[in-house]
């Protein structure tokens, strides 16, 4: 057990971790050893913190957070922000997802990047990410949290572009970070205000002030919180905001495990969770933040439904189920939303690392033949079972997991969440469609990874028959963590079963203390006995329906290799192009921009109008009125002496009288 | 009341219709030697109503005469040198045909 | 340390030291042979430096009012005297000043050949012009200053700049030449405007403050005077177009002093003398509407054409642009936290902007090309190049942690209570910041490295990163700690803020019942 | 009877002055002109100023027009047709030339009564007399010292640096006149 005050050690290790791997990263040789000790050792420690941390808590709940001040940060009259820690039952539960999951993908990234001959860059940049998302969900304030929100957004851009020399990656990490910023443009804003109408920006202050300071319902409080939520989109992948996240599979694959699934991605959420009280109070946004939520959900899961690359099918996964991670605490069900988080981070992880583990292998074996083949493309895979199997084994316990079939971990939350909408919807009808619309996902989530194991390890082989000598497992420090994924994905339900289950929603009453503040204006009554079970046999019944119809629709036709593959056509073109909305926005909003940037406003305002017509406009009359003298100038003595007499004349006339 | 003094008016009537015939030269010769003999002849008018007004402002009116003339003195040295000048390089003294100060 | 001050009479001789101590350091660069030239302006620069470190402790942060303040008569018939001082903003930007200017004499050590002298004296009359604008105390020993440090500045440009630098240099002349000289007469109508009341002719700071009022039906005309003069000088849009051709055509170490020093004197002179003398009408609805969609405009053009520059000097050109539309924001805003915020964007911005121009003399003195499209892809033949560009630009951006978010975040915070649509407008600023940079970014040092000639780069000495260290430093320290600089200028913002505002009340303004309601 | 003799010279001064305007070839012209300054030299002795007059005839009329005749020889410019200026000329010439002697005719009716009068309505200056009084002191002079004695009085003593200066300025001249005037140095 650690007392509370020693939080920061959470994260000055990885900070530590930072500087030790930087350093080795600008030497010219690689330190590989001491990099794989350091990179995951710092993380260890910290989660070994955070453990110290959460059983502390847990001896003696707290009813206010422990504040854990650092130094005033800035000080200016009467705001005072100060780089502070909070340590509540919240952060403790994100503390620990993050050191913990975050730990398990360090020590995978060990085996998968170790050849790669940026590898202390990579876990110095893995390091700093950590720093910075330990200070996003520890953050006392929102200039605190801001600095992590940024932070990790500036690592996921780095990651992403890890292999910046690709100009595909590089434009990938800076369409994260610019759409991460259109988030933040967000969140500045929500500061603003609430720093107007509030004059605090401490979370404890905030949840303690707004019932009294904010109209519940009013205009203000919807903006503020409308502005948070722009925030949540950007940085949580939603609808608009969320096309980066799947151009983020451009970097290495232990990277979209932790920051694009487990970690990063989630921080929407968390902020959503963390300001419970505001969004409570703002019955129509929290409205908006559930139907964006739903609707992203399903949007996301049809595109995964025509997705190759196997990355890509997690990543649209992911937006799907970040969607559900909305829908819950936009139904003010902010426990179900974190206990989704939660369960998400293992078996998402999981699924990723799984991934990883698969396309290590391909990679391996093309590599063996140099073959030029996508190691990432499904088509390319089948039958996989047989060369990988701990991987094939864990891999479905979290597809099991993600389509909700109990007990696993994934059932629990995700019906939790799904209950939690079916019940707002006896307050305000339209949440009816978002529970719809989330059951809908469900079926299609099911599907969809379904085909991905189907694609993926059963069939036949179709990597080729050179390729297929190589295919092995990966080592025991890859397999190792994916293990205790696998673990946490079946058992993770846990920490948060409900009654019906022989629980009694721990979760919920853990973080009771946290959402206290926004129970107070909207609570979920969880529906009981038949209309429960109903819901629940009915979410249980569309994942089984999804995984079977999935299976079959994949395993009954034959699947070419990607290179023999013809194209799509129809309703699947316009999936496997993601509804075209990447060439949308380019076309609608990028290009526009550049164009007006560069032919209006820096050649026609800039060079034009303002150089050209003002500042050498008026050069150009001078020198005008400089020809017209110098015309005067004709050399012609007689004319001077013309013009001198006159001019003597014209001052003898006044001077003579 | 000396003569001299009565004679003041006349005198400076006279410098002007010397100075007005002088500037009627330059604005009418082009030969350039005739120019300078024009100015020479302004400087003279001057150098009368210095002297006229002498009478009544004591000997510095006398001495800006000794000045001028030296002035003029060296106007005409240096000025005689400039249109020799000029002469060996365009073989005129017409001014038409000088324009050296055309902007 | 303040017992030690004390005990040297630091407080009695260190300004005029300041000032004159470049001044006589231009003799032995003049005199002293051409290698040792840079030798000498270097020990100048740093002594400078360290004489000005002890101003911190000279000052005595509670008070906001000028300290420091010394008076030699000059022409007594003209109530001119030489008069400076300083209060906590005067002592960042002097401390900014000092710190750039060894660091640029150290930026220009290898990039100037040709008639090092000239450069190295003109860099020292610089420092004297720039230390004295921001001590004048007096007017017209202000304007003196001010044009003093212009000429240096343009012969700067004119003889060591690029190819196209003589429109450069007479551009730039000319645009602050213009402003200025109608400063002068906006001075000098202003001190007689106050003659004719007080029957006092003084061109001291304190008198004409404290009598700007007589001003009368003249100060709309006054201050548009001295405001088109700083505009120029910050410079605002439309009055923008000098800075990216004086930029672009400076050496190194003139786009460093021009972006990290001299823009500051135009925000300097609205706090210091425009603002404060004609509040009534600097800060009536009208004016106020005017600058702050400038302010807004310049803040959200400058990053667009920024964007889509191919020159990375003009791009960071007019990145300035961009960010100081956020000083004239927090400048008009007037709450305590814009005030403050301003002052922030103005020393970050001298160090990230600084950073940045060093860095591209840098891989200029190697590419001799600033292009954008020529380059691509260094980043794993310059690995710690890119990383300090990285770091540098990120601080540029606003990433919070490092130095640039500080200072915006203030402006923002303080401006969005008195302007909120502006200050909503204001903050897409830092979404276009991002996208300008790291395009750049991406396009410079990632991405594949396709030009044969970029592989034989070699990456930073010994000496460049001797330049980059104290710039980095103060990237990350005014970054995560700015509560020392921030508290040293607090009570002279509160003074600008009841000078500018005696009716309002400096604290935060809470405009709306609601949070008066909270408030205990 | 000086007056007579005034008016006879003067009307010398004004014939050959007009002469020289009007002679056709540059010798004439200069000829006409010495003509002119004895004219002149004349009218300075009936001014008073005799040691002005012999300067006038022995460096004017004597040395400095021996030196256009020189340089007129010199360039032996022949005899050329005319060097009039057209029709336009001579009307701007006969405008700017008649308004000039206009305006300056006008001070043929100075008298010393009426500068008198005119000095003492000036608030600048006080008292009229003293400024006669200067001219007064100096035929005293001339009376005492002789006359080249009240002009060399003040020439070196109140005119001494004047006096200097023009000393350099003729050398400036001298040898300007030879670097222009050589071929070849």
């Amino acid at each position: 057990m650690i007392a509370s005050q020693w939080v920061w050690l959470a994260v000055a290790f990885p900070l530590a971790g930072f500087l030790v791997n930087g350093a080795l990263a600008l030497r010219r040789a690689p330190a590989t050893t001491a990099v794989s000790i350091v990179g995951p050792g710092v993380l260890l420690a910290a989660f070994a913190v955070s453990l110290g941390i959460f059983f502390g808590l847990l001896r003696d709940p707290p009813h206010q957070p422990h504040m854990v001040p650092l130094w005033s940060w800035m000080p200016v009259g009467s705001l005072d922000v100060t780089l502070a820690f909070q340590v509540d039952q919240l952060s403790t539960v994100m503390l620990l997802v993050v050191t913990g999951v975050g730990s398990l993908i360090h020590l995978f990234s060990v085996g998968y990047m170790r050849e790669d001959p940026g590898y202390a860059r990579y876990f110095a940049y893995l390091n700093l990410f950590v720093v910075f998302m330990l200070v996003l969900v520890l953050g006392s304030n929102l200039p605190t949290l801001f600095i992590g929100w940024e932070g990790v957004g500036l690592c996921s851009y780095l990651l992403i572009g890890f292999w910046f020399s690709e100009k595909a990656n590089a434009d990938a990490g800076k369409k994260a970070f610019i759409m991460n910023r259109i988030g933040d443009f967000g969140v500045l804003a929500a500061m603003f205000l609430l720093w107007r109408e509030l004059g605090t920006l401490e979370f404890a202050d905030i949840a303690a002030r707004a019932p009294a300071g904010l109209a519940p319902g009013g205009a203000i409080v919807t903006l503020i919180t409308l502005f948070l939520f722009l925030g949540c989109t950007g940085k949580s992948a939603q609808i608009p905001l969320y096309t980066w996240l799947p151009d983020a599979m451009a970097g290495p694959t232990p990277v979209s495990a932790l920051i694009h699934a487990a970690t990063m991605v989630t921080a929407g959420v968390y902020l959503v969770a963390r300001t419970n009280v505001l969004f409570a109070m703002a019955p129509l946004s929290s409205a908006l933040v559930a139907g964006v939520g739903a609707v992203t959900a399903l949007f996301a899961a049809t595109i995964a439904l025509r997705q190759y690359d196997i990355k890509k099918v997690l990543a649209y996964s992911t937006v799907s189920q970040l969607g559900y991670m909305f829908l819950g605490v936009g139904s003010a069900a902010f426990a179900g939303g974190i206990f989704h988080l939660v369960t998400h981070a293992f078996f998402k992880a999981l699924l990723f690392l799984g991934a990883g583990s698969v396309i290590h292998a391909m990679h391996h074996a093309y590599h063996a033949t140099h073959s030029h083949e996508d190691a990432q493309d499904m088509r390319n895979m089948g039958g996989l079972r047989q060369h990988m199997p701990v991987t094939f084994w864990l891999m479905t316990i979290a597809t099991l997991a993600i389509a909700g079939i109990p007990p696993f971990s994934g059932f629990f939350s995700k019906d939790e969440i799904l209950a939690s909408a079916f019940a707002r919807g006896a307050e305000m009808p339209v949440y009816y469609v978002f529970y719809a619309f989330g059951l809908a996902a469900a079926l299609l989530t099911a599907f969809y990874m379904a085909r991905l194991i189907a694609m993926t390890f059963l069939g036949d082989n179709r990597s080729g028959a050179e390729e297929r000598r190589h295919l092995y497992e990966a080592p025991w420090i890859m397999t190792g963590p994916l293990l205790v994924l696998g673990i946490l994905s079946v058992i993770g339900g846990v920490i948060n079963l409900p009654v019906f289950a022989g629980g009694h929603h721990a979760l919920e009453g853990w973080l009771e203390p946290v959402t206290a503040a926004g129970a107070a204006f909207a609570r979920v009554e969880l529906p009981h006995g038949s209309t429960e079970l109903a819901l629940v046999g009915g979410a249980v019944l569309v994942g089984a329906v999804g995984l079977l119809l999935g299976y079959r629709a994949t395993l009954t036709r034959k699947t070419p290799p990607a290179r023999e593959a013809p194209a799509d056509t129809g309703l699947a073109l316009v999936l496997n192009r993601k509804y075209y909305v990447d060439e949308i926005y380019d076309a609608a909003v990028v290009r526009p921009l550049v164009w007006l940037s560069r032919v209006v406003l820096w050649k026609g305002v800039d060079q034009g109008l303002i150089d050209g017509a003002a500042v050498n406009g008026s050069a150009r009359v001078s020198r005008g009125f400089g020809w017209l003298g110098s015309r005067l100038q004709t050399g012609q003595v007689g004319v001077y002496v013309v013009f001198f007499l006159v001019g003597a004349l014209w001052i003898l006339r006044a001077m003579i009288r | 009341m000396t003569d001299g003094m009565a004679l003041l008016g006349p005198a400076l009537g006279l410098s002007a219709i010397l100075f007005s015939l002088g500037v009627a030269g330059v604005l009418l010769r082009r030969n350039v030697i005739v120019l300078f003999v024009c100015i020479e002849l302004m400087l003279n008018a001057v150098n009368l109503t210095f002297v006229a007004l002498a009478q009544l402002h004591g000997a510095s009116g006398q001495v800006m005469v000794f000045f001028v003339m030296t002035v003029a003195a060296a106007e005409a040295a240096v000025g005689l040198a400039i249109i020799l000048a000029i002469f060996r390089h365009k073989q005129s003294v017409d001014l038409q045909n000088i324009n050296l100060l055309r902007g | 340390m303040t017992e030690f001050l004390d005990s040297i009479g630091y407080g009695q001789w260190i300004l005029h030291a300041l000032v004159l101590l470049p001044l006589l350091g231009v003799v032995p660069v003049l005199l002293g042979p051409e290698s040792s030239a840079k030798w000498t302006a270097l020990t100048v620069t740093t002594l400078e430096l360290v004489l000005s470190a002890g101003l911190w402790w000279a000052l005595d942060p509670s008070r906001g009012t000028l300290q420091l303040v010394s008076t030699t008569p000059w022409i007594p018939t003209w109530g001119i005297s030489y008069r400076v001082g300083l209060d906590g903003i005067s002592l960042v930007m002097v401390l900014l000043t000092t710190l750039m200017l060894p660091i640029s004499v150290l930026g220009s050590w290898r990039s100037i050949t040709k008639q090092e002298r000239g450069f190295y004296a003109m860099m020292l009359t610089l420092l004297t012009g720039l230390v004295g604008v921001f001590l004048a105390l007096d007017l017209f020993v202000f304007y003196i200053f001010f044009e003093v440090m212009l000429i240096p500045m343009y012969f700067i440009i004119g003889v060591w700049g690029g190819t196209n630098r003589l429109y450069a240099a007479i551009k730039f002349f000319i645009y602050t030449m213009a402003g200025s000289l109608l400063m002068l007469v906006a001075i000098v109508a202003l001190v007689w405007r106050i003659q004719v009341v007080t029957g006092l002719t003084s061109f001291s700071y304190d008198h004409v403050l404290q009598h700007a009022g007589a001003a009368g039906p003249l100060a709309p005309w006054l201050f548009a005077a001295f405001a088109l003069a700083f505009a120029i000088k910050v410079p605002i849009f439309p009055f923008h177009t000098w800075l990216p051709d004086a930029h672009v055509e400076a050496p190194t170490a003139g786009s460093v002093l021009l972006a990290a020093v001299m823009l500051k004197i135009g925000t300097y002179g609205f706090l210091r003398f425009a603002v404060p003398f004609f509040p009534q009408v600097a800060l009536s609805p009208a004016v106020s509407r005017i600058v702050v969609v400038l302010a807004v405009i310049g803040i959200i053009y400058g990053a667009l054409v920024a964007m889509v520059q191919p020159d990375i000097k003009k791009l960071v050109a007019y990145s300035s642009v961009s960010h100081l539309g956020f000083v004239m924001l927090g400048i008009w805003a007037g709450t305590l936290q814009s005030v403050q915020g301003s002052l922030m964007v103005m020393i970050s911005h001298g160090f990230s902007t600084g950073a940045l121009f060093l860095l591209i003399g840098m891989i200029y003195e190697r590419r001799h090309t600033r292009l954008i499209a020529d380059y691509g892809g260094i980043a794993r033949v310059v690995p710690l190049f890119s990383l300090i560009f990285t770091v540098v630009a990120l601080s540029s951006i606003g990433l919070p942690g490092l130095n640039g978010f500080v200072g915006e975040f203030l402006v923002l915070l303080g401006s969005f209570a008195a302007f909120p649509l502006a200050t909503v407008l204001a903050t897409t600023g830092v979404i276009f910041a991002a996208a300008y940079l790291l395009w750049a970014l991406q396009r410079m040092i990632y991405n594949r490295l396709d030009n044969p000639e970029n592989e034989r780069l070699t990456d930073l000495n010994g000496r460049e990163l001797a330049i980059m260290a104290p710039l980095l430093a103060g990237i990350v320290w005014l970054g995560l700690y700015p509560a020392p600089v921030l508290r040293r200028m607090e009570p002279a913002a509160q003074r600008y803020i009841q000078l500018t505002r005696p009716s309002h009340e400096a604290a935060p303004v809470a405009v709306t019942g609601s949070a008066a309601r909270v408030r205990p | 009877m000086t007056e007579a003799v005034f008016y006879v010279f003067a009307a010398c001064a004004v014939a050959t002055a007009s002469m020289c305007v009007l002679s056709r070839s540059a010798m004439s012209a200069v000829l006409w002109l010495t003509a002119t300054m004895l004219s002149l030299a004349a009218l300075y002795v009936l001014l008073g100023a005799e040691f002005v007059a012999a300067i006038q005839v022995l460096v004017y009329a004597g040395a400095v027009m021996v030196l256009f005749l020189f340089v007129v020889m010199l360039l032996n410019l022949g005899h050329p047709t005319t060097d009039m200026r057209g029709p336009a000329a001579m009307a701007a010439t006969v405008v700017i030339a008649g308004l000039l002697a206009i305006q300056l005719f006008a001070l043929w009716s100075y008298s010393p009564d009426r500068l008198a009068a005119e000095i003492a309505q000036a608030p600048e200056f006080s008292d009229p007399a003293s400024l006669f009084a200067a001219g007064q002191a100096t035929r005293d002079d001339a009376v005492a010292r002789g006359v080249v004695g009240a002009v060399a009085a003040p020439l070196f003593e109140v005119y001494l640096v004047p006096f200097e200066i023009t000393s350099i300025l003729l050398l400036t001249a001298i040898v300007g006149a030879v670097v222009l005037a050589k071929r070849k140095i």
